[in-house]
């Protein structure tokens, strides 16, 4: 029941998915389309994990005024004033999704340039690496570098400085080795995703019903 | 002041109290840090209602039509159950429809999409009437940079003598042509965002450029 | 000693002052624009003359698939072929592929229709054009010249109406979204039966006209993850829907191979994939001048210079100090 | 498939275009040039001859002939495939509309399937359009109707499909991707089941697995910790359960040789699974009471506070040498930088492809893709997960087979002006749609 089940699910569900498609006949269809509707519903509860989690790890930190505790605050609050205010307060400069609503605000005047910054202070983290760490040590981490370098000058109008040449040939750098090499990744990569398909299909990989118990 | 006004006024102030950062971790950055977190899940909470939830479970129950929807929806339910110890089991059960299902549907699609498409394209000619020479040594090198690479990450057989010792060698270095460009590119990404930062504070924010 | 010394010393700089100067050189491009000219290729190209090719009769999904963590190079690029599309009146579909994505198609719609913004477009919300819809006005250059003979008339830095369920609709985020492009693949409006503004697609003129993916031109997919994947193994090989990329920097590289075997038709790859965009846009007259994307190459060519000075300065210091020398293991990779 | 279907777009404006008119057709189909002269005459009967010009003699066009109905193949039984006779008009010819509607029921039934332009092929697969739904095992009827360009209707005879839409058991069209599926599947199970009989696989030697005794033995000389860093994604990535099969080999040998072991964890589950695997590998190496609970732990869920915690350990614990296998984000260039400036020794490994440049720049040993994934089989000793590895090789070989025997026909091709590779191409070529 607790371990069995899930694992039949999983085998019935995928073997059944993979023969529905080589199946076109209207019976396999209705199948399909009843995926297709419920599949939606059952994956948006499964923002409820995420949530959860959330939500238990901050309260401890609360209750038990850790370290940093009020900042759990700044989580917790917007967590759940969010979809209280977006869904349950009439349209308004309180309630409602579009501008100009708070819950508008949240998101665009201060999640969206939070993340943003987030991600580009990596601007400066490289350069910093540049400097501090990206060695060639081997003539293999020389070849990188090297072409990283062409590309990074064929990618800018300042490369043109550095004759038209140089394009062209960080164009055939990324045209035909760099895709050798992606494509042959893909294939590794492809067989390694069909294969974990097949290994939790069929019960062999067992990971994912860790952590709910015996 | 506008509603706008002041909305570009905040992103300004934790657009700075993120850079705050690399001087050093203050509270004005972690608040900045944790705010994001609570954010982006209570808004994808409300969206996920407002789209999936409510038109599609919660309404046709309320007006009676779609009985059948009790079914996904009570087992999305389930999930819950991963915050009780006792029936945490049962949250196993959606996990196991979801990816089951999911992993069924993907396979045929992946190897079509991923691996016979690919394989279709590497079996490419590699002259044809008026190429330029550029073109043909490229193809020359696409067609055995795929097979080295290929060769370097096969594990059955020592990497030795002609085919798999030079293969394997010459793959690694077309895999590091690759992660050259790779790293290029990546470079070049990270750059951009924070171009995409400094249009914003120069320009919509300070208006000291267009 | 003393020199190994001076190495060391040099490699062990505090980081900040490289974060200075890393800010320093983004920041002063901006002020004094130089603008050099940036040479298209033709993965963008062929995304360009595709959509140049479409008309009023065709359509086209542009999927928000980014986050706003890659917002500074995945905006540009959906914001110069929203332009594009509505230049061409090709009616445009927007779809997103995450609950954040639906934010970022709401600002990228409302950047595009910033009536401050000089080159913008004016959008017509579909209850404000309902009564020439009764009257059975659907096709553009009617309802266009319906709606000004009735005394509307372009804003001033306006250079085009649009009509919400004629020229655009916002449809928005679904959850498990590939099962969502392969519901599309026989019919768009079971899978969103209203759009994100609650209006029924099933009035839409341009859902009479498109009611599957079987019937649309060409799909966008704008992504900072492997989100765009879903576009070629759920549309692409089940309908043979053409798909184009537009894709962060560091995803690029990734997928060159599926140009080459034909599976998408181009890639815009990051702020410069988009620069092209907008250089395109220009020189055809599509837009009067070009945009962000474009005015951040001069940053973008004085960063890379910097980056790849620091790393030869940081490898002579590395070898000229002999700290490759340190490690005791036979030497790795 | 493609080309025929956006055929629709331009004859669905078209239906648009007239509102008005498609609608009266929909109701009563009406030979006659304007709504004055509407005479409904009894509809299955009619045919062009049948019209009176009322004013100057106006082109009396040709109907479009007879229909050709047969069930389309590899379908849910909702599609039929459509050939008729075009009208022969080419002048004034407008379009054709095609009509159906469920056989014996009245005029009233007809249904604007859809509208060919004048100049399209006159075939069609009709039921793609979702407001139009053919139904499995119904008899239909079909006419078709030409237009001409001054809004003339002029109906063809009806005629009753010679089809019944039927789904079929078996996609022809996929015949390929079957083989494909079947191949792996069957190299898959092989492998597994040899395998489990006790088979022992080579498999090549890797250089960074090789190098974690020599970097263990180095920390124990110098008497510095080891640092594991587990990667930050969740545990259903494929890279952390690698990284966790080795993390267990890694605290085995760590016990053995009695070096302290640190372990900061990103997300909650995984440091669950973490910690068992490393008190499992105190376990085997037969000395539990070594084992340190303190050794691994939960730092932060968020990136960069995590980061900026690891970064501090580094640089207060000096570990001798630092392993980060797994799933990794923009994260790598940070902790990689600050662990190369601390002197360690450092082994890397990921399946995140734009991750790896930065890793193989500034790490000792980097396993690179799927070489992570054969390290943990390697190390794990699982016959299942080596025998996948081995079924993953086979496919690889067809895969290289394939691309060989390309090769060599090109060149064959070049020499003799043969076509051999367009016939292996042909092969293997599926069509773009199912």
């Amino acid at each position: 029941m607790k371990r069995t089940v899930p694992l039949i699910i999983v085998m019935v569900g995928g073997i059944l998915m993979m023969i529905q498609y080589f199946i076109p006949h209207q019976a396999s269809q209705a199948v399909f389309d009843y995926y297709t509707e419920w599949a939606p519903i059952v994956g948006a509860f499964a923002l409820v994990l995420g949530v959860g989690s959330l939500t238990r790890v901050h309260f401890h930190r609360i209750r038990r005024r850790s370290k940093n505790w009020p900042y759990s605050l700044a989580v917790l609050i917007p967590l759940y004033a969010m979809p209280i205010l977006g869904l349950m307060v009439p349209v308004s400069l309180w309630g409602g999704m579009e501008s100009p609503s708070i819950f508008h605000f949240l998101f665009m005047h201060i999640q969206v340039p939070i993340q943003s910054t987030m991600f580009s202070l990596l601007a400066f983290y490289i350069a910093s690496a540049a400097f501090r760490a990206f060695r060639a040590k081997s003539a293999l981490a020389t070849v990188l570098l090297g072409s990283a370098t062409i590309v990074m000058l064929a990618q800018v109008p300042i490369g043109e400085i550095f004759g038209p040449g140089l394009q062209d040939v960080g164009l055939w750098i990324l045209r035909f080795p760099n895709l050798a090499a992606k494509r042959a990744i893909q294939f590794g990569v492809g067989f390694g995703i069909l294969a974990t398909s097949l290994k939790i299909i069929f019960g062999v990989e067992r990971n994912w019903l860790g952590g709910a118990g015996e | 002041m506008s509603y706008d006004l002041i909305g570009i006024w905040v992103a300004a102030l934790f657009t700075l109290a993120i850079y705050s950062f690399l001087y050093k971790e203050n509270p004005l950055y972690r608040l900045a840090e944790h705010l994001v977190v609570g954010i982006s899940a209570g808004y994808s909470i409300a969206i996920t209602y407002d789209i999936v939830v409510g038109p599609k479970l919660v309404d046709p129950l309320i007006a009676g039509t779609g009985w059948v929807l009790l079914i996904p929806g009570i087992l999305g339910l389930l999930y819950i159950t991963r915050f009780m110890p006792n029936v945490a089991w049962l949250s196993r059960y959606p996990m196991a429809f979801i990816m089951g299902t999911s992993m069924g549907v993907g396979f045929p699609l992946t190897m079509k999409a991923e691996v016979l498409r690919q394989l279709e394209a590497a079996m490419a000619p590699i002259y044809a009437a008026g190429m330029p020479w550029h073109i043909v040594l490229g193809n020359l090198v696409m067609i055995f940079g795929t097979l080295a690479a290929l060769i370097y990450f096969f594990f059955s057989k020592p990497h030795k003598g002609i085919f798999f010792g030079t293969g394997s060698k010459v793959g690694i270095w077309v895999i590091m042509l690759g992660f050259g460009a790779t790293f290029g590119f990546t470079v070049m990404g990270r750059i951009s965002l924070l171009i995409g930062r400094i249009q914003f504070l120069l320009g919509d924010w300070l208006h000291l450029i267009k | 000693m003393s020199a190994v010394n001076f190495w060391g010393k040099m490699l062990n700089v505090d980081r900040r002052w490289i974060f200075l100067l890393i800010g320093v050189v983004s920041i002063v491009p901006f002020l004094i624009p130089v603008g050099m000219p940036l040479t298209t290729t033709t993965e963008v190209e062929s995304i360009y003359d595709c959509i140049d090719s479409l008309g009023p009769e065709n359509a086209i999904f542009l999927a928000f698939d980014f986050d706003p963590g890659t917002d500074a190079e995945n905006m540009p690029m959906s914001v110069a072929v929203m332009r594009h599309a509505f230049f061409r009146h090709v009616p445009v579909f927007m779809t997103a592929y995450t609950p954040l994505g639906n934010g970022m198609m709401m600002s990228g719609f409302e950047y595009v229709t910033n009536q401050e913004l000089p080159g913008c477009y004016t959008p017509v919300d579909y209850a404000d054009w309902a009564t020439y819809r009764d009257a059975g006005i659907v096709d553009r250059d009617g309802l266009v010249a319906a709606w000004e003979a009735d005394g509307h008339s372009l804003p001033e830095n306006s250079v085009g109406w649009v009509f919400e369920g004629r020229d655009y609709a916002l449809l928005g985020y679904l959850p498990l979204f590939h099962l969502v492009i392969l519901g599309m693949t026989s019919s768009i409006e079971a899978q969103y039966p209203e759009d994100s503004h609650g209006n029924p697609l099933v009035e839409m003129p341009m859902l009479r006209e498109h009611k599957s993916l079987r019937e649309v031109d060409l799909a966008l997919t704008m992504a900072g993850s492997s989100a765009c994947m879903s576009w070629i193994i759920y549309g692409r090989e089940k309908i043979g829907l053409p798909i184009a990329f537009g894709v962060t920097a560091v995803m690029a590289t990734d997928y060159f191979p599926f140009i080459q075997s034909h599976q998408i038709i181009g890639q815009m790859g990051g702020l410069r994939g988009a620069a092209e965009y907008e250089v395109l846009m220009e020189r055809n007259g599509v837009s009067a001048t070009t945009d962000k994307a474009f005015t951040g190459m001069d940053v973008q060519s004085a960063a890379h210079l910097l980056i790849i000075l620091l790393i030869i300065m940081g490898n002579v210091a590395y070898f000229a100090g002999g700290f490759h020398k340190q490690h005791l293991m036979k030497s790795g990779r | 498939m493609r080309t025929s279907s956006t055929r629709y777009v331009p004859a669905a404006l078209v239906l648009l275009l007239f509102p008005a008119l498609s609608a009266a057709q929909a109701i009563e189909p009406v030979v006659a040039r304007d709504s004055v002269e509407n005479t409904t005459l009894p509809a299955d009967t009619i045919a062009s001859g049948t019209v009176e010009p009322q004013e100057e003699p106006a082109a009396v066009i040709d109907a479009p002939g007879a229909v050709t109905v047969t069930d389309s193949p590899n379908d849910a039984g909702d599609q039929l495939t459509l050939t008729f006779e075009p009208s022969t008009e080419t002048e004034t010819l407008f379009c054709h509309t095609v009509y159906r509607r469920i056989a014996g029921e009245g005029d009233e039934s007809w249904l604007p399937v859809s509208i060919i332009p004048a100049g399209d092929p006159s075939e069609l697969v009709d039921g793609l359009d979702p407001d139009y739904p053919i139904v499995p095992g119904v008899q239909y009827e079909y006419r078709i109707a030409v237009q001409t360009l001054d809004g003339l209707e002029v109906m063809g005879p009806v005629t009753p499909a010679q089809a019944v839409a039927e789904g079929e058991y078996y996609h022809t069209g996929k015949t390929r991707a079957l083989i494909a599926s079947s191949i792996f599947i069957f190299m898959i199970f092989y492998y597994f089941s040899r395998a489990q009989r006790g088979v022992q696989f080579y498999l090549r030697p890797i250089a960074g697995i090789e190098a974690i005794d020599e970097a263990i033995g180095r920390a124990t000389e110098m008497g510095k910790p080891i640092l594991y860093v587990p990667g930050l994604s969740s545990i259903s990535d494929v890279a952390t359960i690698a990284s966790l099969t080795v993390l267990s080999r890694v605290a085995k040998k760590i016990a053995q040789y009695q070096t302290r072991l640190i372990v900061p964890n990103r997300d909650p589950i995984v440091y669950t699974v973490a910690d068992e695997c490393v008190k499992q590998g105190y376990l085997e190496a037969g000395r539990p009471d070594a084992y340190d609970p303190e050794s691994v732990f939960f730092l932060t869920d968020s990136q960069f506070a995590y980061v900026a915690g690891v970064n501090g350990i580094m640089m207060r614990e000096k570990p001798a040498t630092n392993f980060y296998l797994g799933m990794f984000w923009a994260e790598s260039l940070l902790l990689a930088e600050t662990g190369s400036l601390s002197g360690a020794i450092q082994i890397a490994g990921t399946d995140a492809v734009t991750q790896l440049p930065f890793f193989i720049t500034t790490c000792d040993y980097t396993l690179i893709g799927e070489e992570l994934y054969a390290a943990s089989a390697y190390l794990g000793h699982e016959p299942k997960q080596i025998g996948a590895v081995k079924g993953q090789d086979a496919c690889k070989a067809i895969i290289m087979g394939f691309i060989t025997l390309a090769l060599v026909l090109t060149v064959v091709d070049l020499a003799a002006g043969t076509h051999t590779l367009d016939w292996l191409r042909q092969l293997m070529t599926m069509s773009v749609m199912d």
